[in-house]
């Protein structure tokens, strides 16, 4: 049944795959691409990542859908026609994917117990068996990520924050509107793209002049919903940050989902209104101090005498230290995440309002 | 066919990566190479996890006294550092595209050589 | 030696980045930076000397043993690397404070010296570490910075420049990826120790093959080897002038460790090149890449361009000499990476006070440079000499071993074909130097009678690297000794026994 | 029983991917790709009890959470074409 599942899942997935390849209209690729991470999440869990799958949900379908709006607010979302083929690319594209193939004709079985991967000592049957007793928390995903190989989430709490002032400093500060230093064909009207695929049969609810008929509406049930919903988001964010060590979940699911409550309430209410909420050198702060607290932690391991991020030394029992070292390690990841989520719907969003 | 029945998964997920790569590598548009770019790094998390499944295996996440079959934990662990690197990178991209298009006019690949060819070296 | 060394050598830059973005100062920024530097390049100092006399470090980073955590593993040749990075950072670093004054907004100075602290991090990240994972890890820490800090660049090519190279880059990263799973599929674990042990006994030696290739292309992407070097000439050409003379001496030639690592250490000689016949692959691929590249270089009239094509024709000595796969040709190869690093950044220094004073580096418009810029001129043309490989400059040494090698196994058209890209050097760099020191201004326009040499703090750095690069072309035995040590380590595998934990 | 389920709800989320894939409007996308995200929240509750550990509905929650986040998104772009924009605030709550 598993291996059904997870089967007719990836089944899917190939088909909306082809069908991102084929789709001409940018906005309709996002949407499938957003749905292709939901799928691809689901079959996550059937494959018992349930960490990986919080991820992906969060990150693939949440986050970057957000960033490809972003985006495409900015520049036109048609792809212009052109010969739909490249034989180089495929080339290339099927020379790679035979070798892959090729590769994978010894590979150990789906789900084959026996295999190196599986009963190396050093790593897969040691974190299995030992982690409980040697670090402490149920799930076994965060004791490695934050602790066995507490070492690379620093470095991907780095990434994070590298992608953060990147950003920052490629679309931030001054904004000019988009049309405005055009030399090509400006972007005049947007909107018919909305409509490429609805000549025909039912444009009823899409045509442009509909729409510029009815430009603002109230929306006054979104927005008491979303005053409802969004201190339970925070609530849920809290709860997933502190309960990373016994279910799904962590530092960075947390933030993600922290970061989706200033979102939402930013898309209901306006730029303007968050950032005075959360203005961004608050955001900035955050992004910072989050960084420092895991740097700080690996700090602290050294100066009481262990190596980096050991944190058996942090108390006088070896769990007790470990039990710290993952909290503190995680928060700092929480935090961060945080800040540079949130501040990547600032510089994205910030087309008119600023 | 045992082999196939093994294989399919990995097979599948070598044919998504390859359609992300073509994406990537044949589209004009800067923004459906991003989309293709996400579509590639999905598809090699999948191959990751697929390599951590047991059949039979629960999450790993323990549970009070009994002794279940647990994945491996190892690959899940890496693929959640590489969601994060991957939308980190896609973040930078689709800034990059941003200001791309407003020193440009356009996000298409072919047009921007165009504009590049026709200015003066710097 | 401190224990704990190896470790605070990554940290602290790395707690210096958000350090900066938190305070938020164009000069505060570049003190925390240049501190922060100069700590890692003493360090790296320590530890290649430790390891030279002492042998190997193994430091297990969150107390774990190896296979289960992560761990650092340094020998001669990353410790070579660690300085070679860290100290050509050092003092790009303080040539870099009037450039960036005058090439970035005053309000992003703290986001620019976050992303070099993030790049330098990076790269010693990748030098350092014994886990394969990691070196991906860090591997895309150091892109992201060095894309953010090539969008930097005056001109709107700049971005453009970046696109292509995250695309490229991506696409790089991606590959490592996979065959990082497929190693860990056929094998079980990611130390590379570990992963040495493991790789000829693992039942899927299709997926090893596969994850060989995988990894070799995707390094190679990294590492600008050609035909993968499309990324290479734009980027260098219109990233901020400090950056690029930053990029040239460091992320290329960490890449080329990362590639020398995965061949020697995991993949060991026997596989490389006894089953996958990696000569035949590397050699063709690096002789049309120094011939080829260098034609190309002489066609150029934007210096920072043709420069940037004269990278990707030395790093092809450099991959001569790899694929030479003997003692002798893995040392030209690796002394060439040092050697190279100091001349290439030199020069892309030296090119920078010449756009620093004139705002761009167009060859036909150097007329009469040298009145005005003499001390520019002259680093050039010396830097240049070391490219060419004329005798006591860094290059001929390098050149020099690698023709040695070469000849050792009767390849003597290999030493003509290095003859001949020498002579291309000569010829671009002697045109431009012909326009600098001999061509005549036809008229003096206003612009150009005022203007004068760069100043001191741009100056000095760059003397300062010359200088090291003329006392290691003197003294050809230090670098030699240290390269030939590297070498037979990298040829002998990896080494067991600990020096300290 | 939950097997049953199970199959039921592959097939309306074949259903409703169908739908996403050939429009032909982007709402009917957009409609499509929300009730599919809908059912996969579906899945992966009735998955939990099938397989015997049902504590894993904290990622049916997150994708709950998301997926209302992802609509939102998406229509305000279609309204507005920007996704910062306050034009909802005169009317003040």
């Amino acid at each position: 049944m598993e291996a059904t599942v997870a089967n007719v899942l990836l089944t899917f997935l190939a088909v909306t795959a082809v069908g991102i390849i084929m789709l001409r209209d940018l906005l309709a690729a996002v949407i499938l691409l957003g749905a292709y991470s939901l799928i691809a999440a689901g079959a996550f869990v059937v494959m018992d990542a349930v960490d990986v799958a919080f991820t992906e949900a969060a990150v693939g379908s949440g986050i970057s859908t957000i960033l490809f709006l972003g985006a495409l607010s900015f520049t036109r979302h048609d792809q212009k026609p052109r010969p739909n083929h490249s034989w180089m690319a495929l080339f290339l594209a099927v020379a790679a994917g035979g070798l892959l193939i090729y590769g994978t004709l010894d590979m150990p079985y789906y789900g084959s117990a026996t295999s190196a991967a599986q009963t190396n000592p050093g790593l897969a049957v040691r974190f299995l068996e030992e982690s409980g007793s040697e670090v402490g928390p149920p799930n076994i995903v965060t004791s490695v990520l934050a602790s066995y190989r507490g070492y690379d989430t620093l470095g991907e709490t780095m990434v994070v924050f590298a992608a953060g002032i990147a950003v920052l400093s490629i679309l931030g500060l001054k904004r000019r509107r988009p049309g405005e230093n055009a030399p090509l064909d400006a972007p005049g009207d947007k909107t018919t793209t909305l409509v490429v695929n609805s000549s025909a049969d039912d444009g009823s609810i899409a045509s442009p002049n509909e729409m510029k008929r009815y430009p603002r509406q109230r929306h006054r049930v979104l927005q008491v919903v979303t005053k409802l919903v969004i201190p339970f988001v925070l609530m849920f964010g809290l709860y997933v940050q502190f309960h990373g060590d016994y279910g799904p979940g962590g530092g960075f699911q947390a933030g993600v989902i922290f970061a989706s409550g200033f979102i939402l309430y930013g898309l209901i209410f306006g730029l303007q209104k968050t950032r005075a909420i959360m203005p961004p050198s608050a955001l900035r702060i955050l992004m910072c101090l989050g960084l420092l607290l895991y740097c700080g932690t690996g700090l602290l391991t050294m100066v009481l005498g262990g190596n980096l991020l050991d944190y058996n030394v942090l108390a006088h029992d070896a769990l007790h230290g470990q039990h710290w070292g993952i909290f503190t390690v995680e928060l700092g990841v929480g935090i961060t995440v945080t800040g540079v989520m949130i501040s990547l719907f600032y510089n994205f969003a910030s087309k008119r309002s600023l | 066919m045992e082999k196939i029945a093994g294989l399919y998964s990995y097979w599948i997920v070598v044919v998504l990566m390859m359609a992300g790569l073509y994406i990537m590598i044949a589209r004009y548009n800067l923004t459906k190479k991003i989309i293709g770019l996400g579509l590639f790094q999905t598809s090699i998390f999948y191959l990751y996890i697929t390599m951590g499944k047991v059949a039979g295996g629960t999450a790993p996440i323990l549970i009070d006294g009994e002794q279940p079959v647990y994945s491996n934990p190892v690959p899940h662990v890496l693929i959640l550092t590489a969601i994060v690197v991957g939308v980190a990178t896609s973040a930078v991209a689709l800034a990059l595209i941003v200001r791309i298009y407003e020193e440009y006019g356009t996000v298409e690949e072919d047009e921007i050589k165009a504009i590049e060819a026709a200015e003066p070296e710097a | 030696m401190n224990v704990q060394i190896p470790a605070l050598l990554i940290l602290v830059p790395f707690t210096a980045a958000p350090l900066c973005v938190l305070f938020r100062h164009a000069v505060a920024s570049w003190v925390i930076a240049f501190c922060a530097n100069f700590f890692s390049f003493f360090a790296a100092c320590v530890v290649l000397s430790h390891v030279r006399s002492e042998g190997v470090i193994r430091y297990k980073v969150g107390g774990w043993m190896a296979p289960a955590g992560i761990e650092y593993y340094i020998d001669t040749l990353n410790a070579a690397v660690l300085v070679l990075v860290s100290g050509i950072s050092l003092i790009v670093l303080v040539y870099s404070y009037h450039t960036t004054k005058k090439e970035v907004s005053l309000s992003k100075h703290h986001l620019f010296y976050a992303a070099w602290l993030m790049c330098l991090t990076g790269l010693m990240g990748i030098a350092i570490t014994g886990d394969a994972f990691n070196v991906f890890v860090f591997l895309e820490v150091s892109s992201l910075a060095t894309y953010m800090l090539i969008s930097f660049g005056k001109d709107r090519r700049a971005l453009t420049a970046t696109f292509r190279y995250l695309i490229m880059g991506s696409v790089g990263a991606s590959f490592i990826l996979i065959g990082i799973g497929f190693l860990y599929a056929a094998t079980g674990t990611l130390n590379m120790i570990d992963l040495a042990e493991r790789i000829p006994d693992s039942e899927s030696q299709r997926a090893v093959l596969v994850a060989f290739s995988f990894i070799c292309i995707g390094v190679m992407i990294k590492a600008a080897i050609f035909p993968l070097h499309a990324w290479l000439p734009n980027a260098y050409t219109y990233a901020p002038t400090a950056v690029t003379a930053f990029l040239s001496g460091t992320a290329t030639k960490v890449s080329l460790y990362v590639l020398l690592r995965f061949f020697f250490s995991i993949f060991g000689f026997e596989f490389s090149f006894g089953q996958m016949l990696l000569t035949g692959v590397l050699l063709p691929a690096a002789i049309v890449g120094f011939l080829l590249m260098s034609l190309v270089a002489v066609f150029q009239t934007d210096l920072r361009r043709m420069l940037a094509y004269s990278s990707v024709a030395q790093l092809g000595y450099i991959v001569a000499g790899i694929a030479l796969a003997s003692q002798a040709g893995l040392t030209a190869g690796i002394v060439h990476i040092v050697n190279h690093a100091l001349v290439k950044s030199a020069l892309f220094m030296s090119v920078g006070c010449i756009i620093y004073q004139i705002g761009h580096a167009h060859r036909p418009s150097f007329d009469n440079l040298f009145k005005r810029m003499p001390f520019t001129c002259i680093a050039f043309i010396i830097s240049g000499f070391g490219l060419i490989g004329v005798p006591l400059t860094v290059g001929f040494i390098s050149k020099f071993a690698l023709i040695e090698a070469s000849l050792e196994q009767n390849y003597w058209w290999l030493a003509v074909l290095i003859l001949v890209s020498s002579l291309m050097a000569l010829v671009y760099v002697a045109r431009v130097a012909e326009v600098m020191l001999f061509r005549k201004s036809r008229q003096e326009t206003p612009e150009s009678s005022g203007m004068s040499e760069a100043p001191m703090s741009m100056l000095v750095p760059m003397y300062l690297l010359i200088a090291i690069g003329l006392y290691f072309g003197i003294n050809g035995s230090a670098t030699l000794s240290l390269a030939g040590e590297a070498a037979s380590q990298l040829l002998s595998g990896f080494t067991m026994e600990l020096s300290q934990q | 029983m939950f097997v049953a389920a199970t199959i039921a709800l592959l097939i309306t989320m074949a259903l409703t991917l169908w739908r996403a894939l050939v429009g032909p409007t982007q709402f009917d996308r957009l409609l499509a790709v929300n009730s599919f995200g809908t059912k996969t929240v579906l899945l992966i509750a009735v998955y939990g009890f099938l397989t015997g550990r049902p504590d894993f509905l904290d990622i049916a929650l997150v994708y709950a959470l998301i997926n209302f986040l992802g609509t939102i998104a998406v229509l305000k772009f279609f309204e507005q074409d920007d996704l910062g924009s306050g034009q909802y605030q005169e009317d003040d709550y």
